[in-house]
């Protein structure tokens, strides 16, 4: 089972989606922005950081890089493929989910645990959660405000294609506390939160009477595992 | 330049023009420099300089960069050492930053810089390209960045203008130092009126780097190419660190151009994954990074250091803009640029790289036999200097160094002698001051600043804050790491400089200690008032000498540090600020001991004594708004024997948590020790104030040193205090832990049940309501 | 230098966020008459030559598709200044 | 609703990452022509009414003082749109 990981110029957290995806048990297949080919990989992870800069709009320019497009029409075709922050912003930028991120309510970059409720189960990078979980992933991002026109947003909660909800505390003012949504189809999800940060004990999140040893972020990439070698 | 300010080739100040007209006039007082100085140029010469030279030499015998009144006391540093303490240094003192051998094939380098004066002038600016400065200096080194740590010091929180530079600096540090990557794991923040117009950011950076790897600013090989890459050369910051760093701020800056520096952390992202690369495929035989005085420090440092020449034509650099004169170029401080040198052999696999990574390059010259650096300008020679002279030869002075008159007079300002009232008796006063001292903006948490930090990035920090340092992983495999810790605290210094410094040190020692690692360097950042003021030469000397001598003590090392004169407002000047580091080593950072306590029903015990040590303190300036009287008592033996004790506990998992104290005393570490985890305490200070003699007030709030609050499971508890007893650390138990949860208390017998909850809400509240 | 100056706002209902926060700064300030702040983007393009009617429909061009977001964005003005 | 323009743009002189980063990735688009961009802020302040020469001159006041900042960028540009 091989998961591409993309490197844009600007990428930060793909080192740490590569392991990530290394201790899910999975082959890493570093996948170069200006390379469009995708080397036959089961999933692609859009990994975290600022790509050419977050400069004009995030993931803006990176939604252009030669990968992306191959990314998007591989994704139409069915291809798992997990957005994470930047990664997020790029699917956006893609137009493979709607609507847009823009900076955070109150103007600052915010880095802190979140608690997220898993409102999808049904998607490659879900489906080993259970229904309403409630988890805690590494949050840190400066434009990570959901934003999308009242009927998008209609459409979006009609079909149940949020995936994740921020739960007690909004930190960045997203519309209807939307931290993730999902496509249609199931297969590509998008989410600000950083599953990659909650995959190895001592290094995650704080947990109720253990330091850093959430490790909530490693469903999605078991997720994925099982749906490929199911699929 | 006013009049040096030439057209770039009509009107050019050659060499050749230079020794026909010697009583040209030249701008060199403009440019800082003072008229010996001039003079030992033109004799160096044997001529007057051409403008170009004059623009070199006056940036890099400026004070930032020659360290022309702070070098004789700098000594101390490399002189006041054992070879025992040398044994793991691979680089010391006067590289871009030195390096350590942490074993396993591993080394790591760190140092801390300043950045004061640009931060005050544009906040975020300055602070960001404070911290792209300090990672390129990690990066010379041939080390992966890992992390960075910045210290911060505002002016009073009442203050108006505080707000505008709190924001713009720490937006500034975070936009840089997330963007590039960089967890955050730690620092320090303190507001006081001493630098309201002199704020002090100082950026701390730490890499690692296999032994292998190692990278040296120098240039050896004649024939190599000195090849700039990176961003392109432009107006900004022209003159900006030397002479905004050299001179008070009243001075006028030499152009019209802009002071100021913008920062690009995308660039410089891209900078150190291009030239990771470049050192994996072995293609540089030196590198030196552009920070203060640009293309003027990396020409004539690479050839000193490499005891060889240089030839460049300066034309082939590239340039945003094309109206630059030469002269401007050579001080530019334009970032994220490095300057590579590269055997002809190697230069395609260096054109594959850079071009892999769209990052632009221009080849300047080569590398020659002889002991001469020459620019030409479109053909024409503009600089004809020996290399050394303008890189390491510049003015070293004897500043007169005079008593402060008023320092008796503070000393003799006790808290006793001056009386301050004590509310031993009123248990509600007292637990009032608690809350109070707590929550003043120095002591309340700092997460409204610590939030904008990335901190998880890379996937390596195994602490970071609240806790007492900062602690990232280095290998992979083995779990081997490096932790932390920088102090300084400005009003003990101000006290007594000597013992200030080796206050600083001490506590950086303890906090990287209670972390569990075991501390093996220093770096510092000198943060004082002007050189030319004989009482702050004086601060200045005494603090060098405690920190060396304090280093000497403990057996740890100066590795490298940075000074940054001319942090005053008209006469006065800031509190001395000797910013220290202290980088420990763990072999498993699994091991690593959080700061507060995760469970109830442990032991909690107190190391160390307390002695009525309360002048100087949070408490006294809080409380009592006064700054007065002795600095706690420094005992470096004993800070030696905690040390110990905490490794040998933490490799037999002996202690759950461990805390040091520092401001704020006792009252603080408990409230942090359960906020840390929202678990409760009870804690009861009758048997601390019977052995040690001291009344409740010193008992919650002295800031003696040497000291840690330390949980231990019950089961341990034995083995524990024997552990203690064996190495002759004063132990006593002093409380429990309680309960977690919403009616958690932190009890403390004879003063207050403080509700955890409401201890929390003062403590967190004050930085949000004060900058939103 | 000749320059196509390219204008973008954030689309008129949606959230601006920062435009808020400067909106309450300056009633902070006292300046109590103003409605509403919006923040958006100027971006000259600079050319060499004055631009021509095809330069321009480039410019459309890249201002809707890349220069601005369409989702959350408007582009309210193009035009040339010397 | 009458609004006062402010547009501003980062000092000539001085590094603009944004407007490099644009224009590179213009260049990789093909827009070779393309010479340089600079990227500003174009900031609306609406008002209830036609704006008086006094609003117009604390909107001066605002553009330098508060949102612009004097140290990097330039006040490029001050009118009233209805
Ligand atoms: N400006 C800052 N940047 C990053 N971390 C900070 C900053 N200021 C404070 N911290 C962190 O907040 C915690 C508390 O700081 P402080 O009370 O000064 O610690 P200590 O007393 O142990 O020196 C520490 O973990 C420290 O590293
Ligand atoms: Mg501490």
């Amino acid at each position: 089972m091989k998961i591409g990981v993309v490197t844009f110029p600007g990428t930060l957290d793909d080192r740490d989606a590569a392991r990530a995806v290394r201790i899910a048990g999975a082959e890493v297949v570093p996948l170069w922005h200006a390379d469009a080919n995708l080397h036959k990989v089961d999933a692609v992870v859009l990994p975290g950081g600022f790509s050419y800069g977050d400069y004009l709009r995030c993931g803006a320019i990176a939604a252009q890089a030669p990968v992306t497009q191959a990314i998007v029409k591989a994704a139409e075709g069915g291809l798992p493929v997990l957005g994470i922050c930047n990664g997020f912003q790029v699917l956006v930028e893609s137009h493979l989910l709607p609507g847009g991120l823009i900076r955070n309510e109150n103007q600052h970059f915010i880095c802190r645990d979140q608690k997220l409720r898993v409102e999808n189960v049904d998607t490659a990078w879900t489906n080993q959660f259970e229904l309403n979980q409630e988890i805690i992933i590494p949050l840190k991002n400066g434009e990570g405000g959901y934003i999308a026109d009242a009927e998008t947003l209609k459409r979006l909660e009609g079909e149940g294609l949020v995936a994740f909800r921020y739960v007690d505390v909004n930190p960045n003012g997203s519309m209807n506390d939307i931290a993730g949504l999902r496509n249609e189809r199931g297969n590509v999800v998008g989410l600000m939160p950083h599953p990659e940060h909650a995959v190895e004990a001592g290094f995650g999140p704080d947990k109720a009477g253990t330091m850093r040893s959430g490790i909530d972020g490693l469903k999605f990439f078991e997720s994925v595992l099982k749906q490929v070698v199911n699929a | 330049m006013s009049d040096v300010a030439v057209n770039p080739v009509s009107n050019l100040d050659t060499v050749a023009l230079a020794a026909t007209t010697p009583e040209k006039h030249q701008p060199w007082k403009e440019l800082g420099l003072k008229e010996d100085e001039y003079q030992s140029i033109r004799e160096i010469l044997g001529r007057r300089p051409t403008s170009s030279e004059l623009a070199m030499y006056s940036v890099m015998w400026s004070e930032h960069c020659s360290y022309k009144s702070s070098k004789i006391y700098l000594r101390q540093f490399g002189e006041k050492v054992t070879d025992e303490m040398k044994k793991h240094l691979m680089v010391g003192m006067g590289e871009n930053a030195g390096v350590v051998d942490i074993g396993e094939g591993w080394a790591v380098t760190f140092k801390v810089e300043s950045h004061n004066h640009p931060s005050y002038i544009e906040p975020f600016q300055g602070a960001a390209t404070g911290v792209g400065g300090i990672v390129r200096d990690i990066l010379t080194m041939g080390a992966r960045p890992i992390a960075v740590m910045d210290q911060l010091r505002f002016g009073a929180v009442e203050n108006p203008d505080t707000a505008r530079v709190v924001h713009g600096v720490t937006a500034g540090i975070s936009f840089y130092g997330n963007c590039l990557g960089l967890p955050n794991i730690g620092g320090e923040t303190v507001f006081d009126k001493v630098y309201q117009g002199n704020p002090l950011v100082n950026a701390l950076s730490v890499g690692a780097l296999r032994h292998e790897d190692l990278k040296l600013a120098k240039a050896s090989n004649p024939g190599d190419l000195v090849i700039l890459f990176g961003a392109r050369t432009g107006a900004d910051g022209i003159g900006g660190v030397s002479v905004l760093a050299s001179e008070t701020f009243d001075s006028t800056g030499p152009t019209k151009r802009p002071a100021v520096q913008v920062g690009d952390p995308f660039a410089e992202k891209v900078l150190i994954e291009c030239c990771l690369e470049l050192y994996h495929a072995g293609v540089v035989a030196g590198i030196q990074d552009l920070g203060g005085a640009g293309i003027s420090c990396a020409t004539s440092e690479l050839a000193s250091n490499g005891g060889a020449g240089m030839r460049v034509d300066l034309e082939k650099v590239l340039k945003r803009d094309e109206s630059l004169t030469p002269e401007e170029i050579l001080m530019s401080e334009s970032q994220e640029r490095m300057m590579g040198i590269v055997p002809k052999k190697d230069l395609k696999a260096f054109v594959a790289l850079v071009e892999k990574w769209e990052v632009e390059y221009s080849i300047l010259g080569e590398v020659i036999n002889e002991d001469r650096l020459y620019i030409n300008w479109h053909g024409e020679e503009i600089v004809n200097v020996p290399p050394r002279t303008v890189a390491h030869d510049g003015p070293v002075y004897h500043r007169p160094v005079a008593y402060p008159a008023w320092i008796d007079a503070l000393n003799a300002d006790t808290v006793v002698a001056a009386g301050l009232a004590r509310s031993n008796d009123n248990a509600t006063e007292i637990a009032a001051q608690l809350v109070e001292v707590v929550s003043s903006p120095n002591q309340a948490d700092k997460s409204w600043i610590t939030d904008q930090y990335d901190h998880y990035v890379g996937g390596n920090t195994a602490l970071a804050q609240p806790d007492d340092s900062g602690m990232v992983r280095v290998s992979e495999e083995t779990g081997l790491g490096v932790a932390i810790a920088t102090d300084a605290n400005g009003r003990f210094c101000q006290l007594d400089p000597y013992n200030g410094a080796k206050l600083a040190l001490a506590e950086a020692y303890r906090n990287v200690a209670a972390s569990g690692a075991s501390p093996m360097a220093v770096t510092n950042c000198l943060n004082f008032g002007s050189p030319e003021n004989p009482e702050v030469m004086w601060q200045f000397q005494q603090a060098t000498a405690g920190l060396a001598d304090g280093c000497l003590e403990l057996g740890i090392p100066v590795t490298g540090g940075n000074v940054s004169f001319y942090n005053q407002t008209g006469d006065v000047a800031i509190h001395p600020t000797p910013v220290v580091g202290v980088l420990g080593v763990i072999d498993n950072v699994a091991r690593r001991i959080p700061s507060g306590w995760q469970d109830s029903g442990n032991n909690i015990y107190l190391l160390g004594v307390t002695r009525d040590e309360l002048d100087g303190s949070a408490w006294a300036g809080v409380i009592h708004n006064h700054l007065g009287g002795k600095p706690p008592v420094v005992d470096l033996a004993g800070e030696k024997a905690l040390a110990d004790l905490l490794h040998g506990a933490s490799l037999q998992g002996l202690v759950a948590s461990a805390h040091d104290l520092a401001d704020g005393g006792l009252a603080q570490a408990v409230v942090e020790s359960s906020l840390r985890f929202g678990v409760g305490a009870r804690v009861w200070l009758g048997e601390l104030m019977e052995r040690d003699g001291v009344d409740l007030t010193a008992a919650l709030f002295s800031e003696s040193t040497g000291r840690v609050l330390v949980s231990v499971g019950r089961e341990d508890d034995v083995k524990f205090v024997g552990l203690c007893e064996a190495r002759n650390v004063p132990v006593l138990r002093i409380g429990v832990t309680d309960l977690a949860g919403s009616d958690a208390v932190v009890a403390i017998k004879d003063v207050a049940d403080f509700s955890l909850d409401e201890l929390r809400n003062s403590w967190k509240a004050t930085l949000p309501e004060l900058f939103g | 230098m000749p320059k196509i100056i390219v204008e973008i706002m954030p689309k008129a209902d949606l959230l601006d966020p920062q435009g808020k926060a400067v909106l309450n700064a300056l009633h902070r300030q006292g300046y109590g008459k103003i409605q509403n702040v919006r923040i958006g983007k100027r971006i000259e393009i600079h050319l060499n030559d004055a631009p021509s009617a095809e330069d321009l429909e480039g410019a459309r061009e890249i201002a809707d598709s890349f220069l601005s977001n369409g989702v959350i964005e408007d582009v309210v003005n193009i035009h040339v200044e010397d």
